[in-house]
């Protein structure tokens, strides 16, 4: 277990007082922290409807972002849409829990309006949970799933 | 008749709050578009959800069509709200709502193309008999030499596709004109796309007032007009209504003309045709029509009693407005200060940052409609307007007085604002007197650098 | 005359925010002492200066006489404003305040010995020829059962010395009195270290009025009357002016009643004289006067376009009011709720705690009084009062249908508030009739709790 | 230099999550960390006016709670009131910088309304700085001076 030092509070200190308040989260090690003002929170959602049924269009491509956390990487949408598991209904999820992603693959496709924007892992190793269900809205930087890298 | 139940409403900052504040009043849930940086605004703590559109600049989350209805659906609304500026006169999302099934609040594809573009905008002012600064569009330097010599120097070019201040070029001498007007052209091309320009006369000494229109499709009413003299760069800073010291012909000529433009292309929805009333021949001309809510409406609520966002709503539902012209009854004065983050001591600079105390108590006739908290950002991205402080009162003097004594009330501190600037508007007694021009801030602020007390 | 530069506040909540409100307008400096546990509170970040008094319990902070006059000298005060409750009318405070050469901003120690002692308030309303429940101080059960005789069961034993609901007993047959009385004399004794009473008789159906009074020492002026029947326990919960389907003669008895009180004991400062009405008899009897502003003054300015704080503080400075009766002229209706952190599932324990959101935003009509923001703490060592909604309209009917949108747009989350029951109260028909006695309130929770909507 | 464990992490978390959260402040060894929100602190301060001259009357005692510091332990203000550093006008200050204080030593005294209350410095050591200037008013609360613990 990885202890902090003096200088690393005062690099916490400092990413308080000179940025954003509401939020702060450092990692280091294996350690994750992470502060969060109260009710600063996203707001809790209304019910959302029931999705169309995936597309089968091609898809271009749009790189993730990766986030590393605490227990694994957390891969967050790269942009707003209805993100499906599958290039079509019925057919087999690009990925599901234990597969091993290397940055390049395909972990499903974020449609906008028609188009489809598949999206890459960004990162290499087995995937550990699925998080953004099929067919639903996913904003912009939701956790779609998590990865633990290699 | 589709009344409406869920709202997504496309917009940020405090008519994002304003919109929900009567969506709470009338039952209506709200989902609110945000970009990653407004994520713990105001508007996204009191909207029923908030999801983030895309990342701060507004190219990547506000001004994206596609993602905006995407969202809207989504999220299980059943109309948009646009609010003003961002996408609140696009055609393409009028469209794109139209396609899937939601409810634009705003008026139709058809009335957006025709106050859209500035020319098509005058062509319909010339069928509707409503005056027009004499000028018109012309190709080539001929036309525009001709077009000079009928109306006389000075001449404003104009960019067909400009608006709120670009585009425009002032030409004084004949011998300027092509040079003039070549440049305008090829700047008009280079900035918006479209190097169609247009002439007018240059009125020298103008007041900038406009009327709110409110239209179902069948009934077309006014509830009065608002005076927005008070200008920086074209930049509004002080709006008042009623327009003080207007003849009352000239007063009703403006609302007439107003009524007439909507009514000659079908408008239906709220909507401000503005105008430019030249003091010194005592003649109004038509500038634009604007197809959507302005942020000065609330002056126009304070003495109207209305709610326009609420009828908005009811008109984008189909419901008649279920008044006439005599039930908009004009009462007292009212004036508003738009509140910007930023340093008049530094020309202006936007001044973004984190509020540290934020308070607008009530107080007798002050209506503040903000998004500002403490512990609140201001993101660097958008607009400096962090508050609209709006006094009413019996007399202008009263509504003035009021408003003095808000801005020695209230507080927003941790930003540089443009309080003081407001504050040595209301006690000087050119405003006091009322009815100053577009000419008057520039002059005040030259009277305060030069260190005279406004 | 003495002008008052800078002000001392021994209070807290929202009378402190309230108070600093007026005094930022005036151009006021403002000092505010507070407790350990309201150093982060709205009012001591709005203050010019807040200094901390002492530790969280009142009795060691907002109750010491010693430790606020010292504190409103050390910071150069010239003046003190008690607020409400509190010290607000503590003779003690009064005449340190002469001593130290402070204005008191309430009425002199003479004015507060006339008032503080529930049998001298009797004696002077007798001499002053206002109307008094019918009864009288007992010492013995002897007088007790003459009294009784004479003014007829029920009957009601109060304590002298109590007040707020404290210390009372009702008696409805005569062979209980003598062991009641024993009862109340010793029970006064223990509570009040004061062991007097008096026998009233006990009012069954009894509407709460009472009338704004101003004072400068010589004009003595009513400012209406407001009805606080809406109780629960003796706690005021919804106030109201004017006092709905008063008959005119009443109304105007009330007012004289009330000057006459004031005249009487030369009452000078703001006050109110509260009265019991007799629905049944069509009479009405006084209570007690407050020498202090009240809680529910905002309906009072709203219909008489008055600051009762400035006036106060005027009055304190030797300020002739500088107006007449007829000066003072009521327009429409308002209403107020007391929004409480309290939990009314839970028989309406209080519940303090951090608030997440606090929002109330300018409405027409609407006023809120509140030293709630986001993320403000609700310590739980004080009143659980957190905000006052006050509606203003041209009819009755008017302020309640605001009230209905202000409680459903407003927003007070992260502790349980009495929102909810205020909500009932103004969609319920009985209150809508408007008029409703002391039981109303108790009758309506019954009504709830028995699963009926309200 | 001690460094900070995961379980200290864990334990600043919980101590910001369950309570007051405009304010935090930390010790452990000689690290002290301490969070206060923007704009929460105590209000900026009037002028005071120009104080009395110290009286010479016998005083009660009050002793003052201690609160650690980094640079050594403040003594603060056990009620509100003025401040006074000697017995009367013109007599040599209970201390000075560089005295060696006891628990029970005065260190000052604190009028109420002509109620004389001494102030005794609640802890030993080597006094280090006179923070409260003589004959102004102290808060509750407000630091007095500051001790080096022996």
């Amino acid at each position: 277990m990885t202890g902090l030092t003096r200088d690393d509070i005062d690099h916490i200190l400092k990413l308080i007082d000179g940025s954003d308040f509401d939020s702060l989260k450092l990692e280091t090690g294996d350690l994750k922290l992470e502060l969060r003002r109260k009710g600063a929170g996203p707001a809790t959602a209304a019910p959302a409807p029931s999705a169309p049924a995936a597309p089968a269009a091609p898809a271009a491509t749009v790189p993730a972002p990766v986030v590393a956390s605490g227990g694994g990487s957390e891969v967050p949408a790269p942009l707003l849409g209805t993100f499906y598991h599958a290039p079509k209904p019925g057919a087999a999820p690009f990925i599901k829990v234990g597969d091993t992603v290397t940055e390049d693959s395909v972990i499903g496709i974020i449609e906008v309006m028609k188009l489809m924007n598949q999206v890459t892992a960004g990162v290499a190793g087995t995937v550990t949970e699925i998080l953004a269900p099929n067919g639903e809205l996913v904003e912009h930087g939701q956790a779609l799933i998590k990865v633990q890298p290699v | 008749m589709t009344p409406i139940k869920r709202i997504f409403i496309a917009n940020r900052g405090e008519i994002a709050v304003r919109i929900i504040r009567t969506c709470r009043a009338l039952g209506i849930e709200t989902v609110l578009g945000v970009s990653q940086a407004d994520r713990d605004s105001l508007g996204a703590q009191l909207a029923d959800r908030a999801v983030v559109l895309g990342p701060a600049p507004s190219t990547q989350s506000y001004l994206k069509v596609g993602t905006v209805v995407q969202a809207a659906l989504g999220t299980g609304c059943d109309a948009i709200h646009p609010g003003y500026g961002f996408l609140s006169e696009n055609k393409a999302l009028a469209e794109a709502c139209a396609n899937e099934g939601l409810i634009f609040i705003g008026p139709s594809p058809d009335n957006l193309d025709a106050v859209g573009d500035k020319l098509t905008a005058r062509t319909h002012a010339e069928n509707a008999k409503v005056p027009l600064v004499p000028g018109g569009s012309v190709d080539t330097v001929e036309e525009a030499q001709a077009l000079a010599t009928a109306v006389g120097f000075p001449m404003l070019i104009k960019a067909v596709a400009g608006g709120g201040g670009r585009g425009m070029k002032r030409v004084d001498r004949a011998e300027d004109l092509p040079a003039q007007l070549d440049l305008a052209i090829s700047e008009a091309a280079a900035a918006f796309g479209d190097g169609r320009v247009y002439l007018e006369r240059y009125v020298t000494v103008g007041r900038h007032v406009e009327v709110q229109i409110l239209s179902d499709g069948e009934a077309i009413l006014h509830a009065g007009e608002r005076d927005c003299s008070v200008q920086r760069r074209y930049q509004k800073v002080v709006e008042e209504a009623p327009a003080p010291h207007l003849p009352e012909a000239m007063r009703k000529g403006l609302h007439d003309a107003a009524i007439a433009y909507a009514r000659h292309i079908n408008y239906r929805s709220l909507g401000t045709v503005e105008f430019l009333v030249d003091v010194e021949r005592g003649e109004f001309y038509f500038l634009e029509m604007n197809a959507r809510v302005q942020v000065e409406h609330p002056v126009t609520e304070a003495i109207t009693g209305l709610d326009l966002i609420a009828l908005q709503i009811a008109i984008a539902e189909g419901r008649p407005l279920g008044m006439t012209q005599d039930d908009i009854v004009l009462t007292g004065h009212a004036i508003e200060c738009r509140l910007n983050a930023e340093d008049p001591d530094n020309g202006f600079m936007p001044s973004p940052g984190r509020v540290s105390q934020a308070w607008f108590p009530s107080m007798p006739g002050l209506r503040v409609d903000t998004h500002m908290t403490p512990g609140a950002m201001i993101p660097p991205y958008y607009d400096s307007m962090v508050a609209k402080l709006i006094t009413h009162g019996t007399t202008r003097d009263e509504a003035i007085a009021t408003m003095q004594t808000a801005l020695k009330v209230c507080a927003l501190t941790g930003v540089k604002t443009n309080a003081g600037l407001h504050a040595a508007i209301m006690g000087d007694e050119t405003f006091q007197q009322g009815g100053v021009d577009t000419a008057y801030l520039p002059g005040l602020l030259a009277r305060i650098q030069q260190g005279g007390k406004a």
